[in-house]
């Protein structure tokens, strides 16, 4: 009856999660007990090379991270779609084959549109030559 | 043992959703923006699958899973418009957005 | 390219080479030695810690204090104070400063007596700095800590004649054959170097 | 009583945790927070026996959009330049606004009235995998809209990338 | 204009990252300041001087050979190549001609350490890259090299050996055959690490087209050794103004055609064959006779004032040195003379005025020129791809700092 | 009663399998060393014990009486618990993996999906522990870390796909069944393109060599958790091994035929069948981290740029190659 | 062309410049004033039957009450065409520390003109980016002059004494932990 649904099979992953919490937590406050403590200034310092450390390390950082994160995004939706009708593929009609199909195409379609514009090149060709361009117009 | 009743799911995704509403309205960082529109789409997820799960249709389930598809591809091509205006005016503040009046 | 290639290329021919090679590097005996277990038995002549020649008829060492081996250190770490009497100097405080020695062996080359020795004692860290301040009692000691280590025989360092020299350019002190008798150390034969290599 | 308690855990767990997304000012701490929330919507899903999407729930929702909010805020290190106001400046009658909204939503589910009407019982569910009839669904009955989706992630695909890549000209 | 787009891309997203001193690919303590654009380097600074020992002035106040020592101390991982090279400009300056002897052994010693340091080099850009095993592969014949000289000259790695006109003791027939049997066994150790590396795609991938340089801007920047040959100049002091024995050894100069790391590993790894070839040589020609020149100083050469420290009086006579004359053997005049250490030309301006000190004694030391070009070679360049250019442009903070 | 029975059997399963993955941990540590410094002709760990066998143990109470330093400036609490996530969740993975028939903590029809979500889910810890070290090379080790995961991730779960397309199931055990019917016996002969894929991904996504650019120390230092000390950098590594072990358990469940032998083979050799399951599983899982260390002692280290292309422009089009062919054949051959 | 030919064609072309022309045991060096020191290492740079193209080394040299102008700058050049040698010497006076920078000739010239900066303070004309290198930037004196003292200055180097106070500080610290 619905609302009385328990998904029983998912406790021992329930217990799992809570064992292993418990074992990283355990650790962790024996080694409290065990482990010295004693900063001083230098010490607590960032690792920068030996060196006192210039600027901002939260800097703001290359674009490509997020075209890279973008693209996870679409690829791993596309992947949901593939799981569920992979699993269900014996039970899917030549629709549903084509139809999977069409859909991989158009995605590849972007794919290979990205590229080809080189949002999958690390480093930038394009974006060097718009600065060229930039530079020379402005 | 005694079910769950539907409403409280459906009143469970209503307050989810309100507070991605409240989020929405009342932040003025466009990512926290995007991150409330998350909240309110999640809210509906919730009622969706409740209710297709009392009903016992499948369709409310596919709904859900389009959802989390359409959010993917809403919050990438929000995301990218900020980044965008970002270049112009860094700044992720609604109110400090007014490039389009100029 | 050529299929050759292509198919270096697809059957990832080079890297299973590479493997192969790690693969038989892993079954054969590893080269390195266990080092604080396993000493590893230094080459004749080898410059390391400081020492005075206990000279067996004195029980002394064998220092004139000419000051030759102070003059020429490169990084003058030895210091020397001595005192004239009727016929010879007599050797006051000898100190050498271990820290600030490079090793390069020019004070046991040039005494002209055969006194002062770079032992082929390696192990000498210590937990001071003012242990390594060698003063005179040091330097005999390290020399019968080395000197007891020795097996049967004379012991005869490389640097104290130098070959192929002409041995009328020497000191008169050096011409003669220099060793002192200690019981012989084993050096390590050719044979028992190629065979230590040869991994 | 088992499935109530259940339910009221993940309730308040929800709850506790939308707010303090749309609460915390440090916009990482709310992603943080989300991810949290994510994972028990996650967990809530699986008591409506849709196991399949409580995993696509945190993998697309959790491991990727998420994933891209975070990077979002990692790379243009967007702080909250303008001191203590990370809310706007009449916040409170908004979120009256959003108060009464919350109570007609309230009372109108006063009048809900449904029934089972489907054949996918939780039996049938479980006996043929959630994944499998959700497949079977999809792409026998919901292949159009499904190819609909398709075009509505070829837009970011090309447009975000046009968007974060292309450099303003001159 | 290129200065202000950077200024400009700065002010955008620039991260500025600390390189070094204390970092596990910095070879020593060279230190780089890299601006960043994303992993791409917009512009490189090195700093140098943290190993700044003022070798320069402590020779002005050493005798000839008392300042033989601070020589190890330059590239000391090549230190017979240095002490040679300080002895070969010694002898030149004062005219002495060392036995053909101590010209062979020598020029075999400079050749084992040629090939120490280059298999040094290999192991630790290969570590680099993250190639471990080549790293520990190579130091195994490192370690037998090491053991030679240890056998010599009591020393591994400072060793002190060549002396102004000669060498400080003779080698051995026991060692000429263990070293013997290194040669034999060398060339096939080479074909392991290149079994690694050379083909592999990765390594090309890393290597292949990074930090690329033309002859002309070589030349312009000073770059000398393998880092220049790798751009495909045949420029090598060991053919071109020989030293010791190298007239009469027979060798190629291997030179590379892109500039690239490639070519420069190329370079170096067909230079270990080389150098194995020329100790062969050496080995089979070495003649009998004398190791040490007649007129070479000896060891307590005087300096000023120092001579009257010595007793006339004492135990024996012993303590007198023979050669009275030492005085007169530094004539007053200027010598550039230079050699080919591992790491490029090592040229050392010695200017005397007759004393027993050099009056003023300048080192080029060939690292320090290779790591002024190190911004030219990392622009544009990621950060990953500057470790491979500090590693190709083989550089011993040491030497470069002096 | 019966409830309280299932929950016994539940933790006593759970005690061991947790048991036996940090044993396991502890010497894995152990044999990359032995057999990486092997590969070097060098001896290895030799000291503590016999062959250096307790040294994993002595390299634990060491960690623990390290110092926990926190930099200054760091976001305290996200430091603190970056590499809790990082351990929980890749030691929650292990509860969906079947070891051999019938020994699973939780049999779950989204076995695989499981581990895609518990992998999803661990890029946060490294993210968080890159951001809020407050380091440069933290915060770079920390969001190349997170792209090369994600990138990786989509090329692993695409190259699933094929799996789940001849098992018809995401459950892990009904996958390793499948494979038994399998006249191979294995998946990773027909699915040879996306066997390959995977194991490339698998390096990836464990950040091992060719693929340790997070951590690539000659560049990075130690990537993302280069400020941590003492046992919270235990944690990092026990969650990179433990996801190690986790890839290759995978491997050996979808390509390799987990507990199970090709049929061919017990044909022809009949008593191979009395060999216990668990044998040839451990002997499959323990071939594959082998070559995670195999790997590890030969090759050079990927450039990031590279790395990217690879799994961009390489992996993914095969995947996605993989699941079409794949599925072209299943249908009309 | 043999480098006396070299010297005397420099004396031909710059009569003014050049001061002297020495030769020891085949080396030969030519004393030049400073002023006109870029046009005539252009020169030679430039000249296709000399072509130095390669700077091989460039140094000061402090003539201490020996010589007057106090300083020399030394040039190595070498042709990689004709395989020649020929060493410049340029005067330098100590009131006017200075003289061009070549830089723009020969790119290798940066980091040797800083070094000879940095141990001498002879200042480079035109150098983009003339800083000390091997010593600290705050650090005071030039060491390699004759007049500077080997064991270094009486004061120490500020980064000196901070170093010793940290290690004061560090002890007294661990006392306390």
């Amino acid at each position: 009856m619905p609302g009385t649904y328990i998904p029983s099979e998912y406790l021992p992953i329930l217990i799992a999660l809570m064992a292993a919490t418990a074992i990283v937590v355990g650790g962790l406050l024996f080694g409290s007990i065990l482990r010295p403590r004693r900063p001083y200034p230098e010490k607590l310092l960032p690792y920068e090379s030996g060196n006192p450390p210039v600027g901002e390390p939260r800097e703001r950082f290359s674009i490509k991270f997020y075209v890279i994160a973008m693209l996870f995004v679409v690829f791993d939706v596309e992947a949901a779609f593939l799981y569920s009708w992979a699993v269900a593929y014996g039970n899917i009609g030549l629709y549903g084959f084509w139809g999977m199909v069409i859909f991989i195409v158009i995605i590849f379609i972007g794919y290979a549109y990205d590229w080809k514009i080189g949002a999958l090149d690390w480093k930038d060709a394009n974006e060097d030559k718009d600065k060229d361009k930039d530079t020379k117009e402005g | 043992m005694t079910p769950v009743p539907l409403e409280w799911y459906l009143m469970l995704g209503a307050i989810v959703f309100i507070i991605g509403v409240f989020g929405f309205l009342t932040r003025r960082n466009i990512i926290m923006m995007l991150i409330s529109i998350e909240l309110m789409l999640n809210g509906v997820n919730i009622s969706l699958l409740a209710l297709s799960h009392y009903m016992q249709d499948m369709r409310g389930q596919v709904l859900v899973f389009f959802v989390i598809a359409c959010a993917g591809a809403a919050v990438a091509v929000g995301l990218a418009l900020m980044i965008a205006a970002f270049r112009n005016k860094p700044t992720s503040h609604m109110d400090e957005m007014d490039i389009l009046k100029g | 390219m050529t299929l050759r290639d292509a198919a270096k290329k697809i059957f990832f021919l080079e890297i299973l080479k590479g493997l192969a090679l790690t693969f038989r590097t892993m079954i054969n005996r590893p080269v390195t030695r266990r080092y604080p277990k396993v000493k590893r038995e230094p080459f004749m002549g080898f410059r390391g810690r400081h020492a005075f020649v206990r000279d067996p008829g004195t029980g002394r060492e064998k220092c004139v204090a000419c000051l030759k081996c102070s003059i020429v250190c490169p990084s003058q770490c030895i210091r020397i104070e001595y005192k004239e009497t009727e016929e010879r100097r007599v050797l006051e405080k000898y100190e050498i400063e271990a820290l600030r020695c490079v090793f390069c062996g020019y004070c046991a080359e040039v005494c002209p007596v055969c006194a002062l020795v770079l032992t082929e004692v390696y192990e000498y860290a210590d937990y001071t700095r003012e242990q390594f301040l060698f003063d005179r009692e040091r330097l005999l000691k390290n020399w019968d800590d080395f000197s007891s280590g020795l097996k049967t025989g004379a012991y005869f360092n490389k640097f104290w004649r130098l070959s192929g020299i002409d041995i009328n350019r020497m000191p008169v002190g050096k011409r003669l054959q220099q060793s002192v008798q200690v019981k012989q150390k084993e050096f390590l034969s050719k044979e028992s170097f190629d065979k230590g290599r040869a991994a | 009583m088992l499935p109530k308690l259940f339910f009221v855990y993940f309730a308040v767990m929800i709850i506790v945790l939308s707010l303090l997304v749309v609460t915390r000012k440090n916009l990482v701490h709310s992603i943080m927070w989300m991810l949290l929330l994510f994972i028990h919507i996650g967990g809530l899903y699986l008591f409506l026996n849709a196991e399949f999407l409580a995993a696509i729930q945190i993998i697309v929702y959790a491991g990727a959009i998420l994933v891209l909010f975070l990077f979002v805020v990692l790379l243009l290190n967007i702080r909250e330049e303008f001191g203590q106001r990370w809310f706007i400046r009449s916040w409170q009658g908004r979120g009256f606004v959003a108060a009464a909204l919350l109570l007609a939503i309230m009372l109108a589910l006063q009048y809900i009235v449904l029934a089972p009407m489907g054949k996918y019982s939780i039996d049938y569910i479980q006996r043929e995998t959630h994944a499998k009839v959700l497949g079977t669904v999809l792409f026998n009955e919901y292949v159009f809209p499904f190819m609909i989706i398709a075009l509505v992630l070829f837009v970011p695909m090309i447009a975000a990338v046009v968007l974060a890549i292309k450099r303003r000209k001159a | 204009m290129e200065q202000m787009d950077i200024e400009k891309d700065l002010q955008t997203k620039g991260l500025i990252l600390n390189m070094g001193p204390q970092h596990p690919a910095t070879h020593g303590v060279l230190r780089l300041m890299l601006h960043l654009d994303g992993e791409t380097v917009v512009k490189c600074t090195p700093y140098v001087g943290y190993l700044h020992r003022g070798t320069e002035k402590l020779c002005e106040n050493r005798t000839y050979i008392s300042a033989l020592p601070l020589m190890d101390r330059l590239d000391y991982i090549s230190s017979m190549a240095n002490d040679v090279g300080y002895c070969v400009a010694v002898e030149r300056l004062f005219g002495i001609e060392p036995p053909d002897r101590a010209k062979y052994i020598r020029t075999m010693m400079c050749e084992m350490t040629r090939i120490s340091s280059h298999i040094l080099w290999l192991a630790t850009h290969a570590l680099d890259m993250g190639a471990m095993s080549v790293f520990l592969h190579s130091f195994r014949e490192r370690e037998w090299l090491l053991d030679l000289f240890e056998m010599i000259t009591g020393a591994r790695l400072t060793v002190s050996y060549p002396r102004i006109g000669g060498v400080r003791c003779d080698v051995n027939r026991e060692f000429l055959e263990s070293l013997y049997k290194f040669t034999e066994e060398f060339p096939k150790r080479i074909e392991e690490y290149e079994t690694l590396i050379d083909q592999n795609r990765i390594w090309l991938q890393r290597t292949k087209g990074i930090g690329v340089i033309s002859a002309r801007d070589a030349i312009n920047c000073g770059l000398t050794g393998p880092t220049l040959r790798g751009s495909g100049v045949s420029y090598d002091v060991r053919k071109h103004e020989p030293y010791d024995a190298y007239d009469q050894v027979d060798f190629e100069v291997p030179v590379g055609k892109n500039g690239d790391v490639y070519d420069r590993y190329r370079c170096r790894m067909e230079e270990l064959r080389q150098s194995n070839r020329i100790i062969r040589q050496c080995i089979k020609k070495m003649p009998d006779g004398p190791i040490l020149a007649d007129n070479s100083p000896e060891l307590d050469m005087p300096a000023e004032g120092h001579r009257k420290l010595i007793p006339e009086m004492s135990l024996s006579h012993a303590c007198i040195s023979l050669s009275d004359e030492c005085e007169s053997i530094a004539p007053a005049g200027e010598f550039y003379s230079a050699v080919e250490v591992p790491k490029g030309e090592l040229g050392f301006y010695i200017l005397s005025d007759g004393s027993g000190k050099p009056y003023r004694m300048r080192l080029r030391s060939p690292s320090f020129v290779h790591a002024s070009a190190l911004p030219r070679l990392c622009r544009g360049h990621m950060v990953a791809d500057v470790i491979a250019l500090i590693g190709t442009i083989d550089i011993v903070l040491g030497e470069c700092d002096r | 009663m019966d409830f309280a029975l299932t929950l016994g059997i539940i933790v006593i399963k759970i005690a061991v399998v947790f048991g036996i993955v940090l044993f396991h941990v502890a010497y894995a540590t152990y044999f990359e060393r032995k057999i990486i410094g092997r590969m070097q002709a060098r001896h290895g760990p030799m000291e503590v014990g016999p062959h250096g066998l307790l040294q994993p143990f002595a390299d634990i109470i060491k960690l623990f009486f390290k110092e926990d330093i926190v930099p200054s400036h760091a976001d305290r609490w996200l430091f603190y618990i970056a590499p809790a996530i990082v351990v929980i969740s890749s030691m929650t993975a292990l509860s969906v993996l079947p070891f051999f028939e019938g020994f699973v903590i939780a049999d779950i029809n989204i076995g695989l999906l499981f581990i895609l979500v518990i992998t999803s889910i661990s890029v946060y810890g490294i993210v968080i522990a890159g951001w809020s070290s407050n380091s440069k090379y933290s915060f770079l080790g920390g969001l190349r870390s997170a792209a090369q995961l994600i990138s990786y991730e989509i090329a692993m779960g695409l190259s699933l796909v094929g799996v789940i397309l001849m098992a018809g199931s995401m459950n892990l055990s009904d996958i390793v069944k499948a494979q038994h019917q399998y006249p191979l016996g294995m998946f990773a002969f027909p699915q040879f393109l996306g066997f390959f894929v995977f194991v490339v991904a698998a390096f990836a996504e464990t950040n091992r060599a060719p693929f340790d650019l997070p951590e690539a120390e000659q560049e990075l230092v130690a990537g993302y958790f280069t400020e941590y000390s003492g046992f919270r950098f235990a944690l990092f590594f026990l969650g990179e091994y433990i996801a190690m072990l986790t890839m290759s358990i995978m491997v050996t469940l979808c390509f390799l035929g987990g507990w199970t032998i090709p049929l061919f083979m017990t044909n022809a050799l009949p008593f191979l069948s009395y060999v216990p399951g668990i044998v040839w599983f451990l002997m499959k899982v323990y071939a594959f981290m082998f070559l995670f260390y195999w790997i590890r002692a030969t090759l050079p280290r990927y450039r990031y740029d590279q790395l990217m292309a690879i799994g961009w422009k390489v992996l993914i089009p095969l995947s996605f190659a993989n699941v079409l062919i794949t599925a072209f054949i299943m249908r009309w051959l | 062309m043999e480098p006396t030919e070299i010297a005397g064609l420099l004396k031909e072309r710059f009569p003014m410049e050049v001061k002297e022309v020495t030769e020891f045991r085949g080396q030969v060096s030519i004393t030049v004033k400073r002023e006109r020191i870029k046009e005539i290492l252009r020169f030679l740079h430039d000249a296709p039957e000399l072509s130095f193209d390669y700077l091989e080394d460039l140094c000061g040299v402090d003539y201490l009450s020996k010589k007057e102008p106090r300083f020399e700058v030394v040039y190595h050049l070498y042709s990689m065409e004709h395989r020649k040698r020929i060493r410049i010497k340029a005067e330098v006076s100590e009131d006017d520390c200075a003289i061009d920078s070549v830089v723009n000739i020969w790119e290798g010239a940066d980091w040797h003109e800083r070094e000879c900066f940095d141990m001498f303070g002879i200042v480079f004309k035109g150098h983009p980016d003339l800083r000390r290198i091997l010593m600290p930037e705050d650090w005071e004196g030039y060491p390699l002059r004759k007049d500077y003292p080997v064991e270094g200055p009486e004061e120490k180097w500020r980064g000196f004494v901070e170093v010793l106070r940290k290690a004061e500080d560090f002890k007294k610290f661990e006392l306390k932990g």
